[in-house]
């Protein structure tokens, strides 16, 4: 195989692996960059793909293509509700945010089975007939060559994923809600003694981490799993999270950060094509990834700094 | 066995119950297929569902499983299945410690008195296939996708490397395993890298991973229309996983399947115990003969010709002429002349 | 309308304390109000109140006259009331002009914060009242006076009247001192009216117009700056007379107990803070370290204690090489140590002050037998070292955290003396605490020194330099540039020394 | 109402809360909540199998809850007890496998066997992040999926020819106890819960009342502080991580050597080291509290099998009334609020 059709088939896979865990790590970046820890981000995924795929199933006849996008706009509200939760948890109760986020988590498979098994009487659902299918991109797909590599077979999510990467990038830096938002994750009795109101922004984060995870969710039960079970969403919501704080709770690197994960995880799969990667021993591609990621962070990126008030509710008048 | 032989003469109390793995009754795998079994068995007797008809439990991890096996013997209920090879350990188990109760398992062979254990040919079901996929495929390369690679899935690569080769022997398949039952996203990457390198038919035995595989045979189809690609199911009848819409029109992705007869199996063990035969102790193979294993009925995207074949090499098998191998040394020794 | 800001019979609960009790507060316009009482008196408190963090029990709060109700610190400001706070209050990772707009940033396209325009304003206002600040600098690479700065321009940024300094001074050096005096001054000049909380009533009387006592949460009254001393204002805070100039009898050195040569550390940058020095310290002497914030003192310390690693020379201690020795060698080696940061270097807040007063000494007879810790042993410890210094806790198992910072350093210097090491180190060791605690400490500096041990003491106070030190050594740029008897110099001399001016004439180099 | 008393409080009404949610669930979606909590309750105490079922569910768990707790308590959070488990596991099998010598010999090398993996597994994010600071959360989660991968590797291709799971171990390594088991009409029940008890006891003497315990817990709050005062920082971070993941290891060891045997290839998690922490948070992270918490949660899970089949109530509801007992102790400043203004009102 030419190297060229190695990337045809690497790249569209490496997009595909990463759309989900870009919309998540960049939920993750809203709420931690606020100063609330989410590991509930897996939980949040189950949400948004247990409801994007009961959406689907639902709505296909009436909606037709249309329906995995209009799916993803449930996914959002639903995981944005259910984010809810976690932050009358941390924020109004002050309940630790690791444990909150565990509890999530829990929460969330326990749940969506429980509805499965109600709805439909069994532990998973019917596949969707509405997914979200290959794609080539209109124009730069006719580009010669880059466009075989980026642009042709993959899945417009990623690219939305993608713009919303940057999107995220310019609020958080560039608009006084960002602003506002990273001063209340790096000292929130600075920001309260200003007159910004933490709580208020913390939940908006939280909720916006929710939505944001839930698209993840949805994503990937559309683009990838069609249909839900216990296994749909299964360690991508952790991947997610180390992809933000391999990204140094960066929007632009949080969305590398899953590329990289992306790349690593399809060349365990497509691997086999690839001459030299050919002879590699499986399990040493299974790990590439979560090996690299920690060399990773021992090695060049050691240093990034968490926001400094993460983790650690925000009580007036405490020191 | 010999008491709850008797007690099965009596229509009223005659109870049938299974344990799931992790799957469920609706996994669109054997677990299904052996509770469509239990609840074909429910009808023919006129049974009701629960503690004293049919019945079953769903697993949430391995620790479950001889919890599960032992509360059904509390109740009990007169057979027993343990669903899947994973059960093999507590079935086996489970069984020594509840002597008057039934037992059966599905897909692996436990020795004890009151077990009998049900096995089917996959290796004779995938050579069919396998002769159907020699048959179709245009590009001369085609692709097995396993779940993880145990002595089972090996039975169905095996089968059906030898069936493509004793029709095709200019064919290449490309054997790879996602490392999982349940991994849809690897399977699709998989099979986006097989259909990529020209690879038209691909064979999956691999659960909800291969999920992926008809996803992305699905994909590349809309893409695609013209292109001619397919995907071999697995276990049951998988042409509903291969619908697509493409333009309004309906197409779709499913060569074909290997069926395997769980339900047929589980229901007719029930009724051998009902009348007081319960196989105690003995091995029970499906395979072509007994229907165990088959070829989907769903046919229409298979020619004429590889019907053909399919009959003529069933036979063959059937009568003994040839063995279909189930392992990899067997594959290598293997030879139709 | 007399009075611009106006707190009637103010109470405050926290839970278990009263911390303001019927405390009355009037502030003229155009007047600079001193707030003055001992650590944990209220004072801090009653400004939060008045700033909107806390909500009072029970009071009426006037501004210019009209009664309000400040719900939370956007009230506050709308009412132009700003408030520099004792720990500051600035985001880090951010610019200065980023701090300084948080919460009202100016937008373009309606959406974007406008940052030319910020910079723009932010300059206006620092030089119209001469806080000269680079807009564009990040705070964590500013100095801590500049960082003062910022916050006053905070509250200059939306238009505040009334500014609250609650302790300015305790972080600055003398210099920056003097020009935060200066910033004041303009700040009267341009109409405003400042309350000050300081323990320093050398600054009262310089400075201040009126000054309001308050005393264990009890308001004592106001007077006239001009009607009072410092020995008066004293006695009302505490509440009994206070003795200014510690007593103490003429030093009588002995062996050298640390000895420093030509010693080279580097800081976390990589860039030499400590350059060549050399020092020394007899047994029955308390050598005084005299310089600029940042002219590496934390460096030397650090270097001594085995907290850094130096990159040549050598450190002795009673003749002992301690360069390559951990830490707790060099504890067990008799250093005694009262860190400039008690927060992060001298107490574990989450541990009972208990057994935080056996934080070097846990792992040894007889607070501990074959790894397992006596528990009796060292609460009755404890509670000794409580009683003997004066340690205002509930408890003996009450968290660190919940004590007052004077109590906390109470705590802190109880446990290092009473260790009794031959060379005690004590970084800042007043910082922040009222006069009564600042001779208590004194004191007890002094009384190490005449059995006979040697105390080293950094400061950046040149009050406390003269009164506490037999021998001077200025400090600057890592380098000690002279060595002077507190008896035969003036603060003048000194802050000339320190500032670097004479360094060429009256160099000293080598021993010292 | 004293302090003590609240603290006892407080995780009782988070679990009294999380029940009645769970009721409330059990309500709304159309089943018998009486019925289902009875099935539940006759699944733990309705005989002496189940009850130990029960126990035998306990024990990782209490192990697990540990492994948590002791790394919580000095500062660290330990998300990878999964993954020090699972290699745990595998190196307890191993040995049993592997080793042909007497039981008093091979039984403890396959248990230690299991705590020097789990603690070889903790030892990595704790070197790490002494070295270079690198967050523990982070590298632990990325530690499970190497364990899991790795794992199944060695047993795919080391421990067994291809084949899903290993053999089973040599009578001579094994937990499991006929005594036990006839004590409790063939439940699986077997010797581990001995061992997790001394490790509970274990616990709980080197955190309170060893030198040691006192320098873990000190470098948890401030390292600052405790540099300053002597203690080797990084030796401490390490070693907290090490014993935890010792605790997380011999977790392994009781699915290993005691409830399974052997050890097979895992599609996914056990899921137990994610239940350890909830266990060791509702033990609020003391000794006695984790084997309490332990117990609860063993018992809910080994019980809610028997919910479908009794009451037809899915067993998926104890999950979620596990993870709302959770929540509600996390939450627990709620309580406690509410306590503080019940006792202002006995006053
Ligand atoms: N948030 C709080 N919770 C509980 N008690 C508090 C709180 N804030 C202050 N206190 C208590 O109220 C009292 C007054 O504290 P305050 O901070 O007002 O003192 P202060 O006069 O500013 O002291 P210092 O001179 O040390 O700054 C102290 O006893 C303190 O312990
Ligand atoms: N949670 C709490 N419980 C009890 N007291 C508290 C609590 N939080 C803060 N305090 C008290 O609030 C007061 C805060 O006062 P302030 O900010 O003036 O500190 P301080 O005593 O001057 O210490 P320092 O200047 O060293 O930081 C302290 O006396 C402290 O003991
Ligand atoms: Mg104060
Ligand atoms: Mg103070």
């Amino acid at each position: 195989m030419s190297i060229i059709d190695i990337l045809m088939i690497i790249v569209p896979s490496t997009l595909l692996w990463a759309t989900p865990l870009i919309f998540t790590a960049l939920g993750g970046a809203f709420s931690e960059r606020s100063g609330v820890v989410n590991i509930g981000l897996e939980g949040l995924m189950v949400i948004g793909a247990f409801s994007a795929i009961v959406f689907n199933l639902s709505a296909a006849s009436t909606l037709g293509a249309a329906t995995p996008w209009v799916a993803l706009l449930v996914a959002m509200i639903a995981g944005g509700i259910f984010a809810i939760l976690h932050a009358i948890a941390t924020i109004s109760f002050r309940a630790d945010q690791v444990v909150s986020g565990v509890a999530i988590n829990l929460l969330a498979i326990g749940l969506c089975l429980y509805l499965v098994k109600l709805i439909y009487g069994k532990g998973q659902t019917d596949m969707i007939q509405k997914s979200f299918g290959k794609w080539n991109v209109p124009v730069l797909s006719d580009i010669p060559v880059i466009g075989d590599i980026f642009f042709r077979n993959t899945y417009a999510p990623a690219f939305l994923a993608i713009a919303v990467a940057i999107l995220v990038y310019v609020i958080m830096y560039k608009t006084p809600f960002g602003l506002r938002l990273r001063s209340v994750g790096e000292h929130p009795m600075a920001a309260d003694t200003m007159g910004i109101n933490v709580t208020k922004m913390r939940y908006i984060a939280v909720v916006i981490s929710g939505m944001l995870a839930g698209v993840g969710g949805a994503v990937y039960a559309q683009a990838i799993s069609s249909d839900f079970g216990h296994a749909t969403i299964n360690g991508q919501g952790f991947m997610a999270l180390a992809a933000l704080i391999f990204g140094k709770w960066h929007p632009l690197g949080a969305m590398g950060a899953a590329l990289f994960f992306g790349l690593a995880q399809s060349l365990s799969f497509v691997g086999k094509n690839i001459p030299l990667i050919a002879d590699v021993p499986n399990v040493i591609l299974l790990i590439a990834p979560y090996v690299l990621t920690i060399i990773a962070l021992a090695g060049f990126i050691g240093k990034a700094d968490a926001p400094k008030a993460l983790g650690t509710p925000y009580i007036k008048g405490k020191r | 066995s010999e008491k709850t032989g008797d007690s099965g003469n009596n229509e009223d109390t005659f109870s049938v119950a299974m344990v799931t793995d992790i799957g469920g009754v609706d996994d669109k795998s054997f677990n299904q297929s052996a509770w469509e079994g239990l609840q074909a068995f429910g009808a023919e007797h006129g049974l009701e569902k629960g503690i004293g008809g049919y019945e079953y439990l769903q697993s949430q991890g391995d620790q479950d499983y001889a919890p599960n096996l032992n509360k059904l013997a509390r109740e009990k209920f007169d057979v027993i299945y343990g669903i899947g090879f994973l059960m093999q350990d507590a079935v086996n188990e489970i069984a020594q410690q509840q002597p008057e109760s039934n037992f059966a398992i599905v897909d692996a062979v436990v020795d004890q008195p009151n077990v009998a254990s049900i096995t089917f040919k996959e290796h004779e079901g995938s050579f069919l296939v396998g002769v159907i996929a020699g048959l179709t495929t245009k590009t001369n390369k085609i692709g097995f996708v396993g779940g993880v690679e145990i002595p089972l899935i090996e039975k169905f690569e095996t089968g059906f490397v030898a069936g493509v080769k004793a029709v095709n022997p200019n064919a290449n398949v490309d054997v790879q395993y996602s490392g999982a039952f349940d991994k849809p996203e690897a399977g699709q990457s998989i099979a986006n890298g097989m259909y990529s390198a020209g690879v038209d038919i691909i064979y999956h035995a691999s659960g909800a991973t291969g999920n992926g595989v008809f996803k992305e045979a699905k994909d590349l189809k809309v893409q695609d229309p013209e292109r001619e690609l397919y995907v071999i199911g697995v276990d049951k009848d998988q042409a509903p996983e291969g619908d697509v819409e493409i333009n309004g029109e309906m197409k779709n992705v499913t060569l074909t399947s290997m069926v395997k007869r769980v339900d047929i199996a589980v229901q007719d063990l029930a009724n051998k115990t009902k009348n007081g035969e319960f196989p105690g102790g003995e091995l029970i193979e499906y395979g072509l003969d007994a229907n165990g294993v088959s070829v989907a009925e769903t046919q229409d995207n298979v020619s004429k010709e590889a019907l053909d074949a399919v009959a003529e090499w069933t036979e063959k098998i059937k009568s003994g002429e040839i063995t279909v191998p189930q392992t990899r040394d067997e594959l290598a020794s293997f030879s139709v002349n | 309308m007399e009075y611009v800001i106006e707190m009637l019979d103010i109470r405050k609960e926290f839970p278990g304390i009263v911390a303001n009790d019927q405390i009355n507060l009037q502030v003229k316009k155009g007047e600079i109000h001193a707030l003055l009482g001992e650590n944990g008196a209220g004072k801090s408190t009653l400004m939060n109140v008045l700033f909107g963090l806390y909500q009072p029990e029970k009071g009426e709060i006037k501004v210019k006259g009209k009664t309000v109700n400040i719900s939370n610190p956007n009230v506050a400001n709308d009412l132009g009331i700003g408030m520099v706070h004792q720990h500051f209050m600035l985001v880090e990772t951010f610019t200065v002009t980023e701090n300084i707009v948080l919460g009202s940033e100016p937008t373009k396209a309606g959406a974007f914060v406008n940052m030319k325009d910020a910079e723009q304003k932010v300059g206006e206002i620092s030089q119209k009242y001469g806080l000269a600040v680079d807009p564009k600098a990040k705070i964590s690479d500013i100095s801590v006076g500049m960082q003062q700065r910022v916050e006053i321009l905070k509250t200059l940024y939306r238009g505040a009247e009334i500014l609250i300094f609650d302790e300015p001074t305790a972080v600055l050096t003398p210099q920056e001192i003097q020009e935060l005096i200066q910033i004041m001054k303009n700040l009267i000049n341009e109409g405003k009216s400042i309350i000050l909380i300081t323990h320093k009533l050398k600054e009262i009387m310089e400075v201040c117009d009126r000054v309001t006592v308050i005393r264990k949460g009890k308001g004592i009254g106001t007077v006239n700056v001009s009607d009072t001393n410092p020995n008066d204002l004293a006695n009302l805070m505490v509440g009994r007379e206070v003795e200014f100039t510690t007593e103490k009898i003429t030093a009588s050195p002995k062996e050298e107990v640390l000895q420093i040569n030509q010693l080279t550390v580097e800081d976390s940058r990589g860039i030499a803070a400590v350059n060549n020095l050399s020092l020394s310290v007899r047994a029955g002497e308390i050598v005084g370290i005299a310089g600029v914030d940042g002219n590496g003192q934390t460096e030397l310390i650090e270097a001594i204690t085995g907290l850094r690693k130096s990159k040549s020379g050598s450190v002795l201690v009673k003749g002992k090489e301690v360069q390559s020795l951990s830490p707790r060698k060099i504890t067990e080696s008799g250093v005694g140590h009262i860190p400039q940061d008690r927060h992060k270097h001298g107490l574990v807040l989450d541990f009972p002050i208990g057994e935080n007063m056996v934080l070097q000494t846990y792992y040894q007879k007889p607070f501990s037998s074959k790894g397992v810790l006596q528990f009796k042993t060292i609460y009755d410890y404890a509670t000794k070292l409580i009683k003997e210094f004066d340690v205002r806790t509930p408890s003996e198992y009450t968290e660190a955290r919940a004590l007052s910072g004077g109590n906390q350093q109470k705590a802190i210097i109880g446990r290092e003396i009473d260790r009794d090491p031959d060379l005690l180190i004590a970084a800042q060791p007043t910082r922040g605490l009222d006069v009564g605690a600042i001779e208590f400490i004194h004191q007890r500096l002094i009384d190490q020194r005449d059995r006979g041990k040697a105390v080293l003491l950094v400061s950046f106070e040149l009050e406390e330099i003269m009164n506490v030190a037999d021998r001077i050594a200025v400090i600057y740029e890592g380098e000690i540039v002279a060595v002077v008897d507190p008896k035969e110099t003036t603060e003048q001399e000194l802050g000339l020394l320190m500032a670097g001016s004479k360094r060429s004439e009256k160099g000293v180099g080598g021993n010292v | 109402m004293s302090n003590r008393l609240k603290s006892i409080l407080t995780p009782l009404i988070a679990v009294l809360l999380g029940m009645v949610v769970g009721a409330i669930i059990m309500l709304i979606s159309g089943y018998n909540p009486i019925a289902g909590f009875s099935s539940l309750f006759a699944g733990v105490f309705g005989d002496v199998y189940s009850f130990g079922e029960s126990i035998r569910q306990m024990t990782p768990y209490v192990l697990a809850g540990l492994a948590v707790a002791f790394a919580f308590r000095t500062g660290l959070f330990n998300i990878g007890v999964e993954g020090q488990l699972i290699v745990g596991w595998l190196a307890a099998v191993w040995v049993g496998v592997a080793i042909d010598a007497p039981k008093i010999i091979h039984l403890p090398l396959a248990v230690i066997a299991a705590g020097l993996a789990g603690a070889l597994w903790g030892f990595i994010p704790g070197i790490l992040k002494a070295k270079f600071r690198v967050h523990e959360v982070i590298v632990t989660i990325m530690m499970n999926y190497i364990a899991l991968h790795v794992a199944n590797a060695i047993i795919r291709t080391v421990l067994s020819e291809k084949s899903d799971k290993t053999d089973k171990i040599a009578e001579s390594a094994s937990l499991a106890s006929p005594f036990l088991a006839q004590l409790t009409d063939y439940s699986r029940l077997h010797w581990g819960f001995v061992i997790s008890i001394i490790c509970v006891v274990v616990m709980w003497f080197i955190l309170e009342k060893t030198t040691l315990g006192y320098e873990l817990r000190s470098v948890g709050f401030n390292q600052h502080a405790s540099q300053y005062a002597g203690m080797n920082v990084n030796r401490n971070i390490v070693l907290s991580m090490v014993i935890s993941g010792a605790f997380a290891g011999l977790a392994g060891a009781m699915e290993g050597l005691g409830t399974f045997q052997y050890a097979n290839i895992k599609a996914g998690f056990t899921g137990v080291g994610f239940d350890g922490i909830a266990v060791a948070l509702l033990g609020g992270n003391t000794a006695i509290g984790v084997v309490l918490a332990a117990f609860l949660f063993g018992a809910l899970k080994v019980g809610a099998l028997n919910m479908p089949l009794q009451s037809g109530v899915p067993n998926e509801l104890v999950e979620i009334i596990i993870a709302l007992i959770i929540f509600f102790v996390a939450a627990s400043y709620v309580i406690r609020l509410f306590l503080d203004r019940l006792s202002r009102k006995e006053d």
